[in-house]
């Protein structure tokens, strides 16, 4: 369990005030929309009504003619001859020969205000012959099924599949079915997700800058201004060297702001426009069709169980669609989907499927809350057959450290044990339950993840320490860094001040993705802060005329290492920094690397529900989140994840979906109807945070970010179960849908 | 877009009837600059009414009833405390409109006039035996809430007549209404389904009811068949299921977004009983 | 497009702008006066990140058009700190942790002040629908009402 | 120093590989690993190219200088990123 100071650290653990909360509760703090510069104009997009169509001709004279619009942008303004992702990237920003899904951009304009710009947008006429359009993944797997696109297939599609299956996999091991002859119980069930959205309150929104010379600068609300450089350059034929990106404050993102929207138009506009900035800010509705929500998933599970709770094999078949272009996190759903289970034997076997919806993004846990939906829900379904507890089936096949994982390789270091016996001794599993209530629980896995990171640390004059990290703070790492940077230099937290800097300042970062800011960039800060006590106790070991080697770091201070050393008070960091300059310079520590060592998080949740028998409306009674964070640097901060990853869970559980009509035009463009729990839809949300540490940060970090969103599906699935008799395996688990359920057992 | 503020409703009426574009009046506000804002409806004329004497203001009338100005927001209702006693299901339809900061601006006459079939307010207005004084340009008239909207978006006034009240009768000895909604959530959704029961009792007697459902129809409905299900009853469990049942009959709903057909019609019954029987105990209480 | 004058007051300073006739107090707020602290979510009146007090009363400035606002009185975030001194609201949602990434908080606090300026003692169920209009994707709430019931007992004089 | 690793594939690249899960291959380094497998079965490149995650015994291996020790059961995966 979290401590809270009373572990054996000084500062970890703790939970001070976030470095920037002040600018945050002021109105000071300026996100993506929050900038101008002078001479800046106002973007608006042109976005295809059809959810497919062949654009026949777009004339944009009128919109050019109007007072006040400084540039007018298509595909024809885009270079042509990309290929692979820089192609998917270019065509998603701005339709080709057709447009893919209803929203897809088919032509911007500039202008000097946001009004001149939306009338301009209005008159600009695009003619389109309709062609037929598909939704529904399991439609869009047909082999009759409209093409979306020829020729996206990858290498690893087989020869004579459905057209729009652009990837596929079979992995696993054992005998399958050797592993269900042995069992005693066999169950296979169809299960199916509908697309979300990451729902973040902050429209995306940047301001770019592109001269003639090809030199620019970009404004951007991002989870990583790296890939968002990489990608707008690529887009448009850029040299990424000379395009500096500055992220602004974000306002969510849970994946979806890892890759480019609308950014590579305001570069292109600009240097249309003579090199004058301009800024996007897309409305919720461009938002809702236009930028990446999840994929929509139908999936096959089976599993076999023997009487006393013993999984002997599992099967899982998923189809996923991720909208007109390939990257449907169907791998990481099938990897997820067993994780939490020591399987003897287990086949899975994934299409990744186009079809005529927007281009799916990262969604905290991509694929991970799908597969748990199914495999969770059929646990669930079988235990209650067998008549079984589902926590001690669960704590019966749990993985271990040494285990073979269901996708491959052994695990590491993981607490998925530590946590089931935690989710046992809480009060909550004691709570009495009424009529008509019912509890429900499940696990979740994320793998986590580290990738390139880059950070530098400089001390100051007065001993205090500067970070600059390229990971954008979504949601409290700079106090996390900023404890684990003091902790490590034996200075106060308030000393220490995190700047999350733009892409000339530091070498190349991936996003904060993947629970990864407090990994990764939180372990390479460090390691730059033991770079720079290395030098600190160069300089102490110089003017102590000792070698260096025989000088430690203790409290903030170099003093020597044990008697042998040399008899000298300790010299602390402040004494060296203000001598720095007479001692040889500035000093500081940087560190880049791919940091080794992730730790994979599983946590388990467990719901109460009362389910209205006569509306089919759920009402959330009580939510226990526990999971395992390695160690939390800042348990406020991981309560907060936890809390926020189930609530967006219970959203996708209950009702969250993507609305198309007959005419494949998304119908809930708004937040009116794209449902997002409200404060009064919850009760508190219970958090426990396991902490088994993990080996591999020098703090135990595992990050823990992303597995929260997963259980929620499948243990409000189990709760409805348990409290109404009825099994939902499509979500969401609306009252209209819980109601039919219902009418259909009487 | 030319924005007007008249002073009166004379000249709001004749603004209306001059302008040969796109006019919206302007009450409260959050339905227009949201379609504004979607570019749903891109007004050429806006005339914001809220600068006309008195139409902030909630007044009893001679007879008891009460006349409610057409900016009054949500807020205001909600805090008048003898509005509520008179018809807390007008008013607890009212304040189901939007989340705290819509209520401070959004008003049972917009609420109206933007002609949805699922507007909260609305069947509370017509269960209530609600009427409307119109303006127009020859003068003012008055018409029965029900008689107001056409369908989805469209009302009954002609180009130059707008609402300029809001008129509720007397409430009388041992009456009760009521109005419930069923929405997804908890807050922030548009009805699926939403019903307001208004009831009078003579000691444990419905003497008078009338029932009005939202969002099973293109407007909102009377339906006079689910009144008949309780007068002369004691709202015993057979009055309530044939008010149930009648209600269920009573819908002509579609299947969209928000809810199914089947959904619709089975929720309907089911709040009829359950705002039947708050308005029954208020009655008891009054 | 001629645009219209507008005088008004906001967070008590007399300010003067040239509105667009279509443009929203948000925008007016944003984009002619640089108070950016106010936030656009949804522009259509559903996540409450453009809360602010119009004459008192807690509106979405997305849902007021800035010709609207002639001789009213505003106030928005930037003004919720009095002489330096942080609003205790605004205190309670860093001690608790009620933000992560900050987008919504600006109209959460303007809100939570609107309950708490009428009513020092609400239960966490009037919190959660007071708020209900205010949308947070990241924390759950959790954290959020636990401030605001915080703030309210402080208010009150209670120890936390 | 090179040495016998044998590489776990997942299934559906065995269509490359003539049906073998498991092909051992010699190599020294994460790098060679994946250069040896593209060199025998040419029609795993693209997916290699692509991008796939290497665990070598349990442990996520990203830098193809990395020494693969001899004897080691190293498995491809689907390449893990975050969301």
């Amino acid at each position: 369990m979290a401590k809270d100071g009373l572990t054996e650290f000084r500062l970890v653990g703790t939970r001070p005030d976030r470095p920037d909360g002040l600018d945050k509760v002021t109105g000071r703090a300026r996100y993506g929309a929050d900038i101008s510069a002078p001479g800046m104009l106002w973007a608006a997009v042109v976005r295809s009504p059809h959810a497919h169509a062949r654009i026949v001709k777009i004339d944009t004279s009128k919109a050019e003619a109007l007072d006040g619009v400084k540039a007018v942008i298509t595909r024809a303004d885009f270079p042509e001859g990309l290929t692979g992702e820089a192609w998917n990237l270019q065509e998603n920003t701005m339709a080709g020969d057709r447009a893919l899904y209803d929203g897809h951009a088919v032509a911007a304009v500039a202008a000097t205000s946001a009004f001149v710009a939306q009338d301009a947008a209005r008159l600009i006429e695009v003619e389109y012959e309709v062609l037929p359009h598909v939704i529904d993944v399991d439609d869009a797997i047909k082999p009759d099924a409209p093409v979306i696109r020829e020729g996206a297939a990858d290498a690893t599609v087989p020869e004579g599949m459905p057209p729009n299956v652009v990837r596929y996999m079979e992995f696993g091991h054992g005998d399958v079915e050797a592993g269900f002859g042995a069992a005693d119980l066999v169950m296979e069930k169809t299960y199916k997700t509908e697309a979300t959205h990451q729902g973040y309150i902050e429209p995306h929104a940047c301001m770019g800058q592109m001269g003639e010379d090809g030199r620019g600068e970009m404004w951007v609300c991002t989870q990583g201004h790296w890939f968002i450089r990489k990608m707008c350059t690529d887009v448009l034929g850029l040299d990424p060297a000379q395009l500096r990106v500055t992220p602004s404050e974000i306002g969510g993102g849970f994946g979806g702001k890892t890759t480019i929207f609308m950014e590579p138009l305001s570069l292109a506009l600009s240097k249309k426009a003579g090199g004058r900035p301009v800024k996007v800010v897309m409305t919720r509705s461009e938002v809702l069709r236009a930028t990446g929500p999840t994929a929509s998933a139908s999936m096959d599970v089976k599993i076999g169980m023997t009487k006393d709770g013993q999984i002997t094999a599992g099967r899982a078949e998923f189809r996923m669609q991720g909208g007109a272009f390939p990257g449907a996190p169907v791998d990481f759903a099938l990897m997820c989907g067993f994780a939490a289970y020591k399987m003897p034997a287990v086949e899975h076997i994934g299409y990744d499927v186009l079809a005529n919806r927007p281009r799916a993004a990262a969604y905290r846990a991509p694929g991970s809350p799908m597969g748990a939906f199914a495999v969770e829900s059929l646990v669930d379904e079988m235990c209650r057959e067998l008549g079984l507890d589902p926590l001690e089936v669960r704590l019966k096949n749990a993985v271990h450290e040494g285990d073979k994982a269901s996708y491959g390789p052994k695990f590491g270091s993981i607490g998925l044990e530590e946590v089931l016996q935690a989710t046992k001794a809480h009060p909550n599993l004691l709570a009495e339950l009424g009529p008509n209530q019912g509890r429900g629980m499940a696990s979740g896995y994320w793998f986590n993840h580290s990738g390139d990171t880059s950070v530098s640390l400089a001390i100051s004059e007065d001993g205090t320490a500067q970070v600059s990290v390229g990971t954008p703070d979504i949601g409290g790492s700079r106090a996390s860094i900023a404890l684990m940077t003091a902790e490590t230099l034996g200075i106060d937290y308030e000393d220490v001040r995190v700047n999350v800097v733009e892409t000339g300042a530091l070498g190349v970062n991936e996003p904060t993705h993947g629970s990864r800011a407090t990994f990764a960039s939180g372990k390479a800060a460090v390691m730059a802060a033991e770079q720079a006590i290395g030098e600190m106790c160069r300089r102490a070991a110089a003017k102590w005329g000792i070698d260096p080697e025989a000088v430690e770091w203790v409290d903030g201070a170099a003093q020597p290492a044990g008697p042998n050393a040399g008899k000298f008070p300790p010299m602390t960091i402040a004494e060296i920094a203000a001598k720095m300059s007479s001692t040889g310079g500035p000093i500081a520590g940087h560190h880049e690397s791919v940091p080794e060592g992730v730790g994979a998080s599983f946590g388990t949740h467990v719901v109460d529900v009362e389910v209205d028998p006569e509306t089919g409306r759920t009402t959330i009674l009580r939510y226990l989140v526990v999971q395992d964070a390695g160690r939390a640097i800042h348990p406020a901060y991981v309560e907060g994840q936890y809390q926020g990853g189930a609530v967006q869970g219970i959203g996708w559980a209950l009702n969250e979906a993507y609305i198309y009509g007959e005419d494949g035009r998304l119908q809930n463009t708004v937040f009116l109807d794209y449902r997002i729990p409200v404060a009064s839809d919850l009760p508190m949300i219970d958090t426990v945070i396991v902490e088994v540490p993990n080996p591999g940060h020098p703090y135990g970090v595992r990050g823990v970010g992303e597995t929260g969103i997963t259980p929620p599906l499948p243990a409000i699935a189990n709760a409805i179960h348990d409290a109404v008799g009825v099994r939902l395996r499509s979500l969401p688990m609306s009252p209209p849908a819980v109601l039919a359920a219902l009418k259909a057992k009487e | 877009m030319h924005y007007h503020s008249p002073s009166t409703f004379e000249d709001a009426a004749r603004l209306a009837a001059s302008t040969t574009g796109v006019t919206r009046f302007l009450a409260g506000g959050t339905d227009v600059l949201v379609q504004m804002r979607a570019g749903m409806v891109l007004p050429d004329d806006l005339i914001d009414l809220k600068g006309i004497p008195g139409v902030a203001d909630i007044q009893q009338t001679e007879d008891g009833g009460w006349r409610i100005g057409v900016a009054v927001p949500g807020i205001q209702l909600g805090a008048h405390a003898a509005l509520v006693a008179d018809w807390p299901g007008v008013v607890e339809g009212m304040e189901l409109v939007g989340s705290t900061q819509v209520q401070g601006r959004a008003t049972l006459t917009g609420n109206l006039c933007n002609g949805s079939p699922a507007a909260d307010s609305v069947p509370g207005l017509v269960a209530a035996g609600a009427t409307v004084e119109i303006t127009g340009q020859d003068g003012t008239r008055t018409a029965s809430v029900e008689d107001i909207p056409a369908g989805p978006g469209k009302t009954t006034l002609a180009q130059g007549e707008l609402i300029s009240a809001i008129l509720l009768p007397p409430r009388g000895q041992n009456g009760g209404d009521a109005y419930l909604r069923f929405i997804p959530r908890t807050e922030m959704d548009i009805a699926v389904v939403g019903c307001a029961v208004s009831l009078t009792l003579d000691g444990d007697t419905v003497t008078a009811a009338r029932v009005a459902l939202g969002a099973v129809a293109p407007t909102v409905v009377l339906v006079p068949e689910a009144a008949e299900a309780i007068i002369g009853t004691t709202l015993d469990d057979a009055a309530l299921e044939a008010l149930a049942k009648a209600a269920s009959a009573a819908c002509n709903p579609i299947d969209d977004k928000r809810g199914t057909v089947a959904f619709r019609t089975d929720v309907a019954g089911v709040l009829a009983g359950r705002a039947a029987k708050i308005a029954y105990t208020r009655a008891k209480g009054a | 497009m001629s645009k219209t004058h507008v005088t008004t007051k906001v967070n008590g300073d007399t300010v003067e702008f040239l509105a667009d006739p279509r443009a929203s107090l948000l925008d007016c707020l944003r984009d002619n006066l640089g108070l950016t602290g106010t936030k656009e979510g949804c522009g259509t009146g559903d996540c409450g990140a453009c809360s602010v007090t119009l004459d008192g009363t807690l509106v979405c400035s997305c849902l007021v058009l800035g010709v609207e606002a002639e001789g009213r009185e505003i106030g928005t975030i930037e003004g919720m700190a009095e002489d330096k001194e942080l609003h205790p609201l605004q205190r309670k949602f860093i001690e608790h942790a009620a933000l992560q990434c900050g987008f919504c908080t600006p109209g959460f606090l303007v809100a939570a002040k609107a309950l708490l300026d009428q009513n020092q003692n609400p239960t966490e169920e009037e919190v959660r629908y007071w708020l209900a209009g205010n949308l947070c994707r990241c924390t759950g709430y959790d954290k959020i009402i636990r401030a605001v019931m915080d703030a309210a007992a402080e208010l009150r004089g209670e120890a936390a | 120093m090179s040495g016998a690793v044998s590489v776990h594939l997942w299934s559906s690249l065995t269509r490359f590989t003539d049906g073998a899960r498991v092909v051992a291959v010699e190599a020294g380094t994460v790098g060679q690993v994946l250069e040896a497998l593209s060199g025998a079965y040419p029609g795993l490149e693209p997916i290699l190219e692509a991008g796939v995650s290497v665990v070598i015994d349990d442990e996520l291996v990203t830098d193809h200088h990395s020494a693969v020790p001899e004897g080691a059961e190293v498995y491809l995966m689907q390449r893990i990123k975050g969301g």
